[in-house]
């Protein structure tokens, strides 16, 4: 019995050793297969040159920028809403509507991204371009609150459960001292949540920055360093499928390894750095 | 109560009923939509074409114009990716939150963050070029198929798994956490017995999201084994058609109206099939926290 | 002069789900007053306090039936009435519950908690606050130099006598007590016991308690509860710091 | 006569894996529903993925014929020993917003267009506003066909708007009332107009005739000789009924 | 024959991270016998007892040093040797909280909860064992169309009582109980007290109390602490239903 008990510990030490490796894994084989590009000495103009493969110029600063730009946009429209809306579910809200919106929640998660954008390409295309005055509406204003709507679900799921794990007793405790609803969710509700708002923020900001489909859509590809948000833009994931499908040899299908791993190094970077202010999100308590 | 906390306080609720009317409002408005495009072609033959509906359940012809195979792909999918990522995510999860500590746990705490920030295209492409690998090795047998896309897409979800049940299984009070070890629980048993079931609403929140991400994903299957027209799959290492993937074809490629709307149908079955996933999870959820804890 | 009535609950009736614990409740309490309430576990005695601060509204499933009136503000008012905030009645009806709840954060700001809830920013009076009522329940000694420790890492005891002092620094008109000593050796029990008769001036008292003995020291008034019903005792010999009881 | 061109399907089992080129997918889910009809014992899969992917897969072997909207460089063809049958032939026409006033260009005009030279609508006699352009992406064979033939080589703006396909192609134009793009002639339908080039309307008779000349032939590509099934699904490609297809699904049939 | 020694405790040193809590003890109890531990709040007494199962090693930055010997199984041994799985040591010294702590489950489950950790599965037996347990702790004839609720339900009370009839259940050698009194009304308490004198032929308690008259009652040890330095009392004049203390 000790044995086998024993086995079923390392079973779970293992399973964590796969993803991890697995992570690890997806890296080097970007490395390997992105080398060609790296060897020939393009790692620097990747960064700093247009991109026109017809010219043998491979660089993806602006796909680089505008990825970021979108996430960071849709998740200042995104993180915002989840907030309110977990809230709205865990401390507001009456029972009934309570278990409505979790289950809107729920169902928003399964609609595909193709859909939102398929229906935005309809609903709020030409609806941006009449606000914007000029260009194709297809912006990185567009695609934001689509994409946001996208990883809000997520946000959500993980927001609200987070508050509901914080302890009743702390909550009857502040209705006994005369606390409001919004002083629990000040006071009780959001530090007691604090790494489940981490963790969900985190996967949020992953998503929106992996999304293809959305910024595939609508925000219009174009190559050019997006001059402003209203225009048009290409993100590295809508970059790689866009490249995706050209010859297999030639350097153009090579760099998108180089995106890949772009992608890859940003994310990591990001990750790292919201761990340095305080301690990682896991030791908190 | 001083006006400046009155502020806060309005400010705060207002917010809050915003966010959610926000919410509401987007899904009414892009499910009416839905509805109004997709709704009229809804029906059996959106499903199996002009093939009569109960040879094509039995698998006994073939369906051309509907989009059976692709309902069915999509569950098969969906099935598949789970089954593989269900265990690996939530033995990880325990892992995280029960074993790992310090120096270790920060660092698995990092690559699964940089796990859950991977995009489908690159986990999509990774399983094509891993294809095409192995196909030069092993030959002919090894293609994309639905395991590939199977895997890609449990690969896809870990994080979410690993997430839900870290973070469920860390807050949980630590008077309970306790109570089972004073029982003469060992660490194992308090975990099957305690506190796993305390944290399965929480988790199975997780393992919706996760179907709902596989449900949805269009660029990893695009490039390891959707087909714009396959039929059933009747092995794992067959392609397959998937609903996401049809919708895009369509999207991309419509030359009629009538083609257009078969899209929107095919958005609308999704949509259905989802929530038929989802009122099953809660279903099981109930009985299996019944089963768990008062039996 | 009779005393002034400070609560009167007529034929309060409360549910949990379908299951009835309190049958036809009808208490008068006058103001200035210590009342205890015994009776066996499981019959009503922590149910009934939920009751008299609105603190039921918070949990789920529970019904209350019938009228509760306190005097708060100097005036006789039907606490369940619309028109008054749950939170104000819960500010003027104290409550500390049988089993000790510190907040997760620090002692000192457990206790200045309710306090900043209620709108004080000023630090030095609340730090000042925090002194007395850690003062009046003898924590002052023990823990002046551990006020930036996590209050739920105190032991049993002294986590009660944190929760009484962070309902005291309210200041309410009535403190409802769901047995304060019970988890405290009897010299700490005892100087509670002295600190409730002191603040019998201040506020009105009810105290759950299963102590005869305390029982017969402090109250002026005594109820048993049986099953959900309650019945006056006759009141014991109550002591009191300034006197004769009223 | 339909029977006679599946005539050569009798007997035969297995699979068959299609991908590539999304142009082709309407002729090829049409021919494998009437194969499979014939012969249940027959699987055809059938996949898009871009012209790219089609010859590369193929070539790697991934499937069995690949589809290609453009002929495959010499390199492809000689490192992956590329078998190439053209079986159709489409057109490209550039389309504007049914309300825009601007129906003919002339191939300096659509070059100034997209060079980005040109910005205004009313430049080219429409109104006064900023034009939009759409582009589809680097490994489309509707792109390498249009630049080649309509733009000669000439650059494209790297402010153009970039899209997928040609559905999604015909969506944005058909919603901005100042974009100009262009798609496949099968593809053409009330929601785009179509611009004439050079005076030259973009429709099928013109092309079948020569004298629209931004057009491509439609390619699948086995590597090797194709043999078993994918020889027998070429052959019907080429057989009536396959041509028949080909011309309802709107494309131009070579024979 | 001099009584047995059941537990002996070598200068033991507890610490919470930096903060020492027990000073140097040394204690040692007969078999079969009661032991009270009394001492001002805070002094370190439910500390004594989660050192005494290795419990404390469930928490964070907690440090033993020193000697515990118990005798399980008919031999004196040492807790804390790596041999001695931690599970082991746990169900044969149960421990009852000081905070009554019903897992979330049904009341039934509650109880059999140790007995299928042990892997018992017999629904029968199960179904017996918890009945015998609830009617030890006089629950049974109040909960016993109840056993489908959840645990948490109970009231406080009712709630150490389920928490008592959970550590019986296993037949512990050695039963720790901190504060078992301390929310029931006198009648129940009483009964528990019987309970207890009852068990001590089967088991060796030690009781941490505060009711200095219960302590007289039943302790046959009595030790009491102070700011984690033990001190042994004379004892009481402990009662015992079977006839005079050994
Ligand atoms: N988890 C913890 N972390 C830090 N200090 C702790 C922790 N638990 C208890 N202490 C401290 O250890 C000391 C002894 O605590 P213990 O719980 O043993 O007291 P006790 O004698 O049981 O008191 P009471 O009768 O009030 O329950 C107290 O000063 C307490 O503040
Ligand atoms: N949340 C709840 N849901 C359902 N029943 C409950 C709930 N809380 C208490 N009860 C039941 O209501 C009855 C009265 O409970 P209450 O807590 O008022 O008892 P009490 O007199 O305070 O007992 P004790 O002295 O043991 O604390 C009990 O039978 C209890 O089981
Ligand atoms: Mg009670
Ligand atoms: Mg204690």
């Amino acid at each position: 019995m000790g044995d086998r008990m024993v086995f079923r510990e390392h079973l779970f030490r293992s399973a964590a050793v796969i993803c991890g490796l697995l992570t690890l894994a997806i890296f080097c084989f970007l490395c390997v297969l992105g080398l060609p590009l790296l060897q020939d000495g393009h790692l620097l103009s990747l960064l700093s040159s247009p991109w026109a493969p017809a010219r043998g110029l491979y660089g993806i600063f602006p796909m680089l920028l505008a990825s970021i730009l979108l996430a960071l946009l849709s998740l200042a429209l995104g993180f915002p809403v989840s907030l309110g809306c977990s809230l709205l579910i865990t401390a507001l809200a009456p029972r009934r509507l309570r278990m409505l919106l979790i289950g809107m929640i729920r169902l928003m998660a399964g609609i595909p991204t193709v859909v939102y954008s398929f229906a935005a390409l309809f609903l709020l295309v030409p609806l941006m371009r009449t606000l914007i005055g000029r260009g194709s509406g297809l912006s990185l204003l567009t695609a934001a609150p689509v994409l946001a709507l996208l990883i809000v679900p997520t946000m959500v799921i993980f927001f609200v459960a987070g508050f509901e794990k914080v302890n009743r007793a702390h909550l009857l405790a502040l209705d006994a001292l005369g606390g409001s609803r919004v002083q629990k969710i000040i006071h009780i509700l959001l530090p007691g949540a604090r790494p489940a708002l981490i963790n969900g923020t985190l996967l949020g900001f992953g998503r929106a920055m992996g999304d293809t489909m959305v910024s595939l859509m609508l925000a219009g590809n174009s190559t050019a360093v997006p001059s402003s948000l209203a225009d048009s833009a290409r993100t590295l994931p809508a970059h790689i499928a866009l490249v995706m499908a050209s010859d297999f040899d030639s350097m153009e299908f090579t760099s998108i390894f180089a995106c890949g791993l772009l992608l890859y190094l940003v994310t990591g970077l990001l990750m790292l750095l919201m761990r340095l202010p305080g301690r990682s999100p896991d030791n908190e308590s | 109560m001083t006006g400046q906390r009155k502020i806060t306080e309005i400010t705060v609720t207002w917010f809050c009923w915003l966010s959610g009317l926000l919410l509401l409002a987007a899904l009414v408005i892009l499910v009416g939509y839905l509805i109004r495009r997709g709704g009229p072609v809804l029906g059996l033959s959106l499903l199996f074409g002009d093939t009569p509906p109960l040879d094509a359940l039995l698998l006994r012809k073939h369906v051309f114009d509907g989009l059976y195979p692709a309902l069915a792909g999509t569950l098969l999918l969906i099935i598949g990716a789970m089954v593989l990522a269900i265990p690996l995510g939530i033995a990880s999860g325990i892992y995280m939150a029960e074993y790992a500590g310090g120096r270790t746990k920060a660092v698995f705490s990092l690559l699964f963050d940089i796990l859950a920030g991977i995009p489908s295209i690159v986990v999509g492409l990774a399983g094509l070029s891993i294809t095409i690998f192995l196909h030069r090795i092993f030959g002919e047998r090894i293609m994309p198929c639905l395991l590939i896309s199977c895997l890609a897409l449990a690969y896809l979800v870990l994080p979410y798994l690993i997430r839900t049940t870290q973070v469920a299984l860390e807050s949980i009070d630590p008077v309970v956490r306790r109570t089972a070890p004073a029982l003469g629980a060992s660490r194992l048993q308090n975990i099957g017995r305690v506190l796993l079931p305390h944290s399965l609403p929480a988790i199975i929140g997780g393992i919706i999201l996760a179907t709902g991400r596989c449900a949805e994903d269009t660029a990893v299957i695009m490039l390891t084994g959707a087909v714009a027209s396959a039929g059933i799959p009747r092995s794992l290492l067959d392609q397959y058609e998937a609903l996401p993937f049809y919708i895009y074809y369509i999207s991309a490629q419509y030359t009629s109206p009538d083609e257009l709307a078969t899209g929107f149908g095919a958005a609308l079955l999704l949509l259905l099939l989802c929530s038929a996933l989802l009122v099953l999870a809660l279903v099981l959820q109930r009985r299996l926290t019944i089963f768990l804890l008062y039996r | 002069m009779a005393p002034a009535v400070k609560i009167r609950v007529c034929d309060l009736n409360f549910h949990y789900r379908n299951r009835q614990v309190l049958h036809d409740v009808n208490l008068t309490i006058p103001s200035g007053s210590i009342t205890a309430i015994t009776g066996p576990s499981g019959s009503g005695k922590s149910t009934l306090l939920l009751a008299l601060n609105r603190l039921w509204e918070e949990i789920d499933g529970c019904r209350v039936r019938g009228r509760v009136e306190i005097e708060l503000d100097g005036r006789l008012q039907e606490i369940h009435s619309p028109a008054l905030p749950a939170r104000y009645v819960r500010r003027k009806v104290g409550l500390v519950f049988q089993q000790p709840n510190p907040l997760p954060m620090s002692i000192f700001r457990n206790i200045a908690f309710p306090l900043q809830l209620a709108g004080v920013r000023d630090r030095k009076l609340l730090a000042q606050q925090v002194e007395t009522a850690l003062r009046k329940v003898r924590l002052w000694q023990e823990l002046h130099n551990r006020l930036e420790d996590d209050g739920r890492s105190l032991s049993g005891g002294q986590q009660q006598r944190l929760c009484i002092a962070r309902a005291l620094v309210l200041q309410p008109e009535v403190l409802l007590l769901d047995e304060p000593t019970s988890s405290l050796d009897p010299e700490t029990g005892q100087a509670i016991e002295e600190l409730l008769l002191n603040l019998k001036n201040e506020m009105t008292l009810i105290v759950v308690s299963h102590y005869q003995d305390q029982v017969q020291r402090i109250a002026d008034l005594r109820f048993t509860v049986r099953e959900g019903r309650f019945t006056r005792l006759p009141a014991g010999r109550p002591r009191s710091r300034t006197g004769p009881a009223l | 006569q339909a029977a006679d061109d599946l005539a050569p399907f009798t007997g035969l089992k297995g699979s068959l894996r299609i991908a590539g080129g999304t142009a082709h997918i309407p002729v090829m889910k049409e021919a494998a529903r009437r194969i499979m009809s014939f012969n249940p014992d027959i699987r055809i899969s059938i996949a898009g993925g871009g012209s790219g992917l089609g010859i590369r897969q193929a070539g790697e072997g991934l499937i069995d014929i690949g589809n290609a909207g453009r002929r495959p460089t010499d390199t492809e063809i000689a490192k992956y020993n590329l078998k190439l049958f053209q079986w159709a032939i489409d057109g490209v026409g550039v389309i504007v917003h049914p309300d825009n006033p601007v129906r003919t260009l002339t191939s300096a005009q659509l070059q100034g267009i997209f060079a980005g030279r040109i910005s205004n609508w009313k430049e080219v006699g429409g109104v006064d506003r900023e034009i939009d352009i759409y582009t589809r992406d680097e490994s489309s064979g509707t792109r390498k066909v249009f630049w080649k033939k309509a733009l000669a080589r000439g650059t494209i703006s790297d402010r153009a708007n970039v899209v997928v396909s040609n559905g999604a192609m015909k969506t944005t134009v058909a919603g901005d009332p100042f974009g100009i793009g262009y798609i496949s002639i099968g593809y053409m339908d009330a929601t785009v107009a179509p611009v004439s080039l050079d005076g030259v309307a973009p429709d099928l008779a013109n092309v079948r005739n020569g004298s629209y000349r931004v057009a491509r032939g439609l390619y699948s590509l086995t590597r090797g000789e194709p043999a078993g099934l994918a020889r027998a699904f070429v052959d019907f490609l080429f057989s009536p009924t396959g041509q028949q297809i080909v011309q309802d699904k709107g494309l131009i049939p070579v024979r």
